[in-house]
């Protein structure tokens, strides 16, 4: 369904993305990870036409859309979730909603959604005539989720969907991703809590530094132990805040405390 | 004061607030949508006073016509200058402190150009309304002021509604708020830059022949009726409309009841102590829109 | 070689339409005499510079002629506060300067030998209209008092009350308004509610017209006096029939001044150049530029300091009357005072006496 | 038990007609990590807002180091010693992350504006010494080498321990840490946890608003439970893991099944059954 | 770097040249008055571009100076430098009248700044017990240092020369120190700034301090250079042109204003013979150069010079917006 082909794209004199080719089959969730600064974002930037690519070729459904404006690509139901929430500050959480549908293939159905948005974060609903730069973190991050629904997606993109969430929120949203994909709507993930990536998608791409060094399946990457050194790694807080294991040694690149 | 100069003075200081008001929306409208500081809005106004008056000259146009003509000078002239100057300068990704001064740049222009084409002298607008006045309560009331307050109600009337409860004029808001986020969800964000200066235009450019008919057209007219809009706007809440609406009536009565009870010689001093007083206790105005910052 | 002389004033910015009276004027006058020869065999070259109305700008604007276009005499500006500040420089460097529009009473009293002027001071204007409203109407004498708050206005005030003091004159009512204000509705009520016979109002024509307007709306009936700003026909243009029955002095009218020989030829000339009435910036700026060519003539040398002395002495018809000046560099003409009579300037010393 | 850093009683803050917190008392033992957890919109950066002074409260009372502090402006109470970082990042964009770190120290420092005009001894002593400090503070979060970079050309996680060196450049007595973790994956955030008992072990009692467990629960020594802006509950990393309200309005369980114990497996389902 | 103080150093000496290569009264008077300017520009370049406060009340504090100075050696006959000193002591007693209003952000402390500077032109023009009113203060005496007259063109030139190289140094110290720093962070954001230890309304206050005294040292020395004092020259249209000098010159740097400055005085004078097209292509000239970003016409040149000498071959410092809210 979407096809990227040996595509860089960059900021300036900085290029983010070396020849990259990823690929997202219609009706799946397709997970992208990566560490702090690896190109994450700059992908789907560029997919949603906010970053022109140097080079290469985006295909949408066998459509080329690597030259058109990001109010073109929304037209084909491509909707990204950018990182950091970005919901309008000074517009109520209601028109935020609002904006959400702005495209004229979501507007017919605006309504109905908008129940559902409700449905699935009462939190929301709670606070549908607060100015959304007065919310929580978190609630933002509901509401960038209910605008992107809004706009009737085909390819969803989120990007840190469970940023800044309470566990029992970050459930819900995996729900909400497992939903979409219910209703035939194909998901493409970046997320840096890698587990919670990998457990939802049926594809995973790993990205450093711009290039993509693996693509698999995404039971296979859970187990390729290379991922689980540096995106899975975690630390079972279970038995250390227990104090099973207080001698264990953490493995750190930090330097040790001098100054403090 | 007696009640009959109570009323002229009310009725005086509303027709001005109106008028402030008019050129505050634009000003506030456009921090709405592209947070730009619009110092040429005032020029606006002048060029809709000219072309109303030269639509006039053309064709002995009747008023409801000059009106038209004015309003879609100042729109035209708004737009054009938006696609050609700022829109460039945000495409350099300038800091709004640039722009800011680029609209002085543009008002300095405007007022030079306006000064060669339409002379450096007042020009006389046609009495466009019947001049008797209308009698009201068993007031006399001047039918310029009935015409100022009445559209100018309906126009402001027209924008609360259009940015509270359409999806354009929400949309609008958005793309000024966050535009990269607003593209994302659709919003040509070029489009509704353009709309705005457009409304902004028309309604100052209506402003124009509103003042003009009520005074007269000349090519300097707008630079210190814009600022006192801007102070008026800045009054009410920059970038909130009915902020403007109300900054611009609040600001016209100030002024022309300082003027009346107070002193003709501090009479903008007054106003300017009422706008920092008001400040001290509400810091971004009337009608703030304020966000949390952390 | 061409003989300098300097020209400024605002060409532009808010007075800009003054200015331009003063530029045209002077041109005339220049190119007619470059066609007939110039003086002495030698082309005047006119130097104009804007000085945007602006005592800063006319500083510079002053020193730019006197030290880098090195311009034996200066003419200029407009406003007291800009002829002002021009004339410190005159002084430092030493050169003569001929005010064109600035009639406040100190541009010539600072002892500055450098500097003189055109128009007659405000004292003088003002005390002759005095006079008449004595003469003319011996029953009134509270007057409301309106002016722009500025140098003009201030000037205008002052020299009124001064003046009036001599016949008792009381003022009632003082009311002033900043330039640029278009809304006098607050004065003239106040002016309304007191017990004036008359008001006098101290406006540029631009303003004027407004208050004449406003006065009109407003429903109040007295006599009016004003200043010499609004003695332009752009006033009558612009206040309409609102200007009929309106005093006001003048130092150059049309109306009044069809019996002077030099004035006729002089309107004649520029009503043929420009299409359009000169007003008295221009006649003020005719007068200017030829007593300085006449100083030029006069002189024995061509160096400031001696076209000044010429200057000092020169005595010729101008377009308001025999010129000469007086030891401070006023000149001693008569002024002339104009009612507006159905949209038309008339002689008001031929009224009769108001009883 | 050591004696109470910070403490809390009957706080209160309202927007309009919402309560973000209500009548919150709590207190911060000195030198601990304190946990700070709770559903999103629980009041929880509120709070936190309210002891650093960002706010002021509707109600209540703040006390630090003994001393009634509700009334104090925000920078009186971090020269005071109470520092903080924040939930969405603010560095000072343009400045060089070293430049960013030296205005950790403004609160410590004292030379005015004469002694910059006559390049005194003291203030040059002083700058000297605030560069110092600085470039130990970026050492200790690893940051050393990107002492010139300007702060918003670094990556997210980066900015986050830019604005960790700042606030503990000045050896803050309290360190308010508003989701230092989010955005960090795994790895990063156990890096995190190292940073943080290093810091306490400083002398530097922390407050800790997190929603990573695996942060909160090894660096913590003592939780408080936000919900709807009361105190929900309050105690050690494990009796909060297994408190049944916690697991019901904040933790779930959905997909950590993989690696809790079976115990507390059982106890999820327990609170599942209550409610 | 060495290179900056032997930029410095020889760029004055250009300037303590320049009498000499253009010696015409006119010439360097207008030099003179641009050096002023230079002084008013550095004065709005903490604000605007330290602290991220725009004023529109440079002007008022400029006229505060010029009246000060202007009025105590008319009258008083107090020595040059001590007229100097009291202008720039008067214009920073007046800003403290400000203090209330520093809580103020963004626009809203800008347009409280004009309405200072309005009130402040009204009391110039009304009361003419203090100012000389709407006809001004004039015969205000030539400058003398210790019997040494400086009223000559050249010589007062070089007053100002050695007024902008102290004013010069002595915000450059500021800005570099722990206040500038502390400017520098609250302008890019206040809450983490207070959060850091920074007391917001006093820096601010202190910031707005500075730079009226500032502007009241230009003001004294423009009495003495105008002699002739009005209050149309100190209305807020002179603010507004403040500004302008600051950012089209660059507001990052002092030398940026200064270039702003010399800019705004220099090119109208350039153009004074082009009569009524002259404010027009000022105009144009600042929509242009408003376009050249917040390192402004100095960023160019800069980068324009680096690459003529290949200092850093195509180093073009990609520009970033301001912190300057509005
Ligand atoms: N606006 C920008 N200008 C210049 N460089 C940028 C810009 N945005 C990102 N970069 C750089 O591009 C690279 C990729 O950034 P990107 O945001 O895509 O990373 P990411 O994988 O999403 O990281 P994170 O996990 O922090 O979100 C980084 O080195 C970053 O510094
Ligand atoms: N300025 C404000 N105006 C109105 N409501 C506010 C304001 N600030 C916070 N709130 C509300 O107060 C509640 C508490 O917000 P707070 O930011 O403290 O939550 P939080 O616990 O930090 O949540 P999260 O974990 O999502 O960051 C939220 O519901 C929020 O909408
Ligand atoms: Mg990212
Ligand atoms: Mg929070």
């Amino acid at each position: 369904m979407l096809r990227l082909e040996n595509v860089s794209a960059g900021y300036g004199a900085v290029t983010a993305l070396h020849n990259v080719d990823i690929t997202v089959e219609e009706g799946e969730v397709a997970a992208l990870i990566g560490s702090n600064g690896a190109g994450k974002s700059t992908a789907l930037r560029t997919i949603s036409g906010l970053v022109r690519p140097t080079a290469g070729k985006i295909e949408f459904r066998g459509e080329a859309i690597t030259d058109l404006s990001p109010e073109q690509i929304v037209e084909r139901g491509i909707i990204h979730v950018p990182e950091g929430r970005h919901v309008f500050p000074r517009l109520s959480v209601h028109q935020n909603l609002t904006v959400g549908a702005y495209s004229p293939r979501a507007r017919a159905k605006k309504n109905e959604t908008r129940e559902r948005v409700f449905e699935l974060f009462p939190r929301l609903y709670e606070r549908r005539l607060q100015l959304a730069g007065s919310l929580s973190g978190g609630e933002q991050q509901m509401l960038a989720f209910g605008r992107a629904m809004m706009a009737q997606p085909v390819l969803l993109m989120l990007d840190e969907p469970s940023l800044g969430l309470a566990p029992i929120m970050v459930e819900e949203v995996a729900r909400a991703i497992d939903y979409f994909r219910t209703i035939g709507v194909t998901v493409l993930l970046v997320e840096q809590n890698a587990e919670l990536a990998l457990d939802l998608a049926t594809r995973g791409y790993v990205i450093e530094t711009g290039c993509i060094v693996l693509a698999d399946s995404s039971e296979r990457l859970l187990e390729n132990p290379k991922v689980w050194a540096s995106y899975l790694g975690e630390q079972d807080w279970e038995f250390e805040a227990a104090g099973h294991d207080p001698d264990r040694t953490v493995v750190s690149d930090l330097p040790v405390n001098k100054g403090v | 004061m007696t009640l009959d100069q109570f009323v002229q003075t009310t009725l005086g200081g509303l027709a001005i607030g109106c008028i402030y008001s008019l050129i505050a929306l634009g000003i506030s409208m456009i921090i709405r949508s592209t947070d730009i500081l619009h110092f040429a809005q005032g020029e606006m106004l002048m060029i809709g006073s000219m072309m109303g008056l030269s639509a006039y000259w053309l064709h002995n146009l009747p008023f409801v016509l000059v009106l038209l003509a004015g309003t879609i000078g100042g729109g035209l002239i708004s737009v054009g200058i938006e696609f050609f100057i700022y829109r460039k300068l945000r495409l350099l990704r300038v800091s709004l402190i640039n722009i800011m001064i680029a609209t002085l740049g543009v008002s300095i222009v405007l007022q030079n150009v306006a000064r060669l084409v339409w002379g450096s002298e007042p020009l006389r607008y046609p009495t466009l309304f019947a001049s008797k006045g209308l009698v009201f309560a068993g007031f006399a009331v001047s039918p310029q002021l009935v015409w100022i307050v009445v559209l100018s109600g309906l126009i402001m009337g027209g924008l609360i509604i259009f940015f509270r409860y359409t999806t354009l004029g929400i949309a609008m808001q958005a793309a000024a708020q966050d535009p990269d986020t607003a593209r994302l969800m659709g919003v040509n964000v070029d489009r509704t830059t353009t709309y705005t200066f457009a409304l902004a235009g028309m309604m100052a450019g209506a402003a124009g022949v509103l003042l003009g008919s009520l005074f007269f057209a000349s090519f300097n007219m707008g630079f210190m009726t814009g600022i006192k809009a801007f102070v008026a706007a800045t009054l009410g809440g920059l970038g909130s409309v009915a902020g403007a609406m109300i900054g611009g009536l609040v600001f016209g009565i100030i002024e022309t009841f300082s003027g009346m009870l107070i002193s003709t010689a501090y009479k903008d001093a007054v106003g300017m102590v009422v706008l920092i007083v008001i400040l001290l206790f509400m810091p971004s105005g009337l009608f703030a829109r304020d966000g949390r910052s952390v | 070689d061409t003989i300098k002389i300097g020209v400024f004033g605002p060409f532009s910015g808010d007075a800009a339409a003054m200015g331009g009276s003063e530029k045209d004027a002077v041109s005339l006058v220049i190119q007619e005499k470059n066609a007939a020869g110039g003086i002495r065999g030698q082309q005047i070259e006119p130097v104009y510079a804007d000085d945007g109305g602006k005592p800063e700008e006319a500083v510079n604007t002053v020193k730019r002629l006197i030290s880098r276009d090195e311009v034996l005499i200066n003419i200029g500006s407009i406003s007291s506060p800009a002829s002002l500040a021009a004339s410190q420089v005159s002084r430092q460097s030493e050169t003569p300067q001929i005010v064109v529009g600035g009639t406040a009473q100190r541009i010539t009293t600072q002892g500055n030998k450098w500097v003189f002027r055109s128009p007659v001071p405000d004292t003088k204007l003002v005390s002759d209209l005095v006079d008449f409203i004595h003469d003319k109407f011996p029953k009134v004498s509270k007057f409301a008092f309106l002016y722009v708050n500025d140098d003009f206005g201030r000037g205008g005030f002052e020299a009124f009350k001064a003046a009036g003091a001599k016949y008792g004159f009381e003022i009632v009512d003082e009311e002033r308004y900043t330039r640029g204000d278009i809304d006098f509705t607050a004065q003239l009520g106040r002016i309304k509610a007191s017990p004036a016979q008359a008001m006098v109002e101290w406006s540029r024509y631009a303003e004027g017209a407004l208050v004449a307007k406003q006065y009109v709306q407003s429903g109040l009936n007295l006599v009016r006096f004003g200043s010499d700003g609004i003695a332009t026909p752009k006033f009558i243009e612009l206040a309409g029939s609102a200007a009929d029955g309106i005093y006001f002095t003048a130092h150059f009218s049309v109306a009044t001044s069809s019996d002077i020989p030099v004035a006729k030829e002089f309107v004649a000339k520029f009503q043929k150049a420009y299409g359009r009435v000169p007003d008295s910036y221009a006649a003020e700026a005719y007068d200017a530029i030829t007593m300085a060519i006449k100083a030029v003539e006069a002189s024995d040398k061509l160096d400031r300091a001696s076209i000044r002395d010429a200057l000092a002495k020169v005595s010729f018809d101008s377009s308001r009357g025999a010129f000469k000046f007086d030891d401070k560099g006023d000149p001693l003409l008569v002024t002339h005072v104009v009612k507006i009579v159905d949209g038309k300037e008339t002689n008001a010393r031929n009224i009769p006496v108001q009883n | 038990m050591t004696s109470a850093l910070l403490e809390i009683a009957g706080l209160t803050r309202r927007f309009g007609g919402l309560v973000a917190v209500r009548d919150v008392a709590m207190e911060v033992a000195q030198g601990s990590v304190h946990g700070l957890i709770g559903p999103n919109g629980a009041g929880k950066t509120t709070l936190l807002n309210l002891i650093s002074g960002h706010i002021p409260s509707s109600s209540g009372r703040i006390a630090f180091g003994g001393e009634e502090i509700t009334r104090w402006a925000v920078d009186r109470r971090a020269r005071a010693g109470i520092r903080r970082t924040f939930q969405n990042l603010k560095l000072f964009r343009d400045m060089t992350v070293l430049e960013n770190v030296m205005v950790g120290m403004h609160g410590e420092t004292h030379c005015e504006i004469w002694h910059s005009l006559l390049r005194t001894r003291a203030q040059r002593n002083e700058e000297a010494a605030i560069v110092e400090r600085a470039r130990e503070a970026l050492d200790f979060v690893g940051l050393l080498h990107l002492s010139d970079t300007k702060a918003d050309e670094l990556p997210y996680g980066s900015q986050r321990l830019v604005e960790m060196a700042r606030a503990t450049v000045a050896r803050p007595k309290l360190l308010l840490l508003d989701e230092p973790a989010a955005g960090l994956n795994g790895a990063e955030s156990r890096r995190l946890v190292d940073l943080i008992k290093a810091i306490r072990a400083g002398g530097t009692t922390i407050l800790l608003v997190e929603h990573h467990m695996d942060v909160v629960m090894p660096s913590c020594d003592c939780i408080t439970v936000l919900n709807y802006g009361q105190r929900l509950a309050n105690g050690s990393p494990a009796e909060i893991r297994a408190h049944p309200e916690v697991i019901k309005a904040y933790l779930g369980g959905g997909y950590r099944k993989r690696r809790t114990t079976p115990e507390q497996q059982q106890q999820m389902e327990l609170a599942r059954a209550a409610s | 770097m060495r290179a900056l103080p032997i930029a410095r150093l020889t760029l004055l000496l250009v300037l303590a040249g320049l009498p000499f290569a253009q010696s015409n009264a006119y010439w360097v008077h207008v030099f003179s008055l641009a050096l002023i300017s230079v002084i008013l520009a550095f004065s709005q370049q903490l604000l605007v571009g330290s602290a991220g406060i725009v004023s529109l009340g440079q002007g008022a504090f400029f006229g505060v100076g010029a009246y000060t100075a202007a009025s105590l050696s008319i009258s008083a006959d107090v020595p040059f430098l001590l007229t100097i000193a009291a202008g720039g002591l008067a214009a920073g007693l007046s800003s403290l009248l400000l203090i209330p209003i520093v809580r103020l952000k963004g626009s809203s402390l800008a347009v409280a700044t004009l309405g200072f500077a309005i009130i402040i032109h009204l009391i110039m023009l009304n009361e003419d017990w203090l100012t000389g009113g709407s006809i001004g203060m004039m015969d205000i005496p030539a400058p003398t240092l210790f019997g040494f007259s400086l009223g000559g063109e050249v010589r007062f030139y070089y007053v100002c020369l050695i007024a902008v190289a102290l004013v010069f140094l002595a915000l450059d110290r500021i800005t570099h120190s722990r206040f500038g720093r502390a400017l520098t962070a609250m302008s890019q954001d206040e809450e983490a700034a207070r959060a850091s230890g920074v007391a917001i309304s006093v820096y601010k206050s202190k910031c707005f301090l500075i730079a009226a005294i500032v502007s009241g040292i230009a003001g004294g020395l423009y009495a003495y250079h105008s002699r002739y004092l009005n209050p149309n020259d100190f209305d807020f249209q002179k603010s507004i042109d403040i500004l302008i000098m600051v950012v089209i010159g660059g507001i990052r740097s002092l030398s940026g204003a200064a270039l702003g400055a010399v800019i705004v005085v220099l090119v109208p004078e350039v153009l004074r013979s082009s009569g009524e097209f002259r404010l027009l292509l000022f105009g144009v000239m600042v929509i242009v150069l408003a376009g050249t970003g917040s390192r402004g016409l100095s960023g160019i040149l800069i980068d324009l010079a680096k690459r003529i000498s290949s200092f850093r071959p195509g180093a073009g410092s990609p520009q970033k917006p301001s912190a300057v809210k509005l």
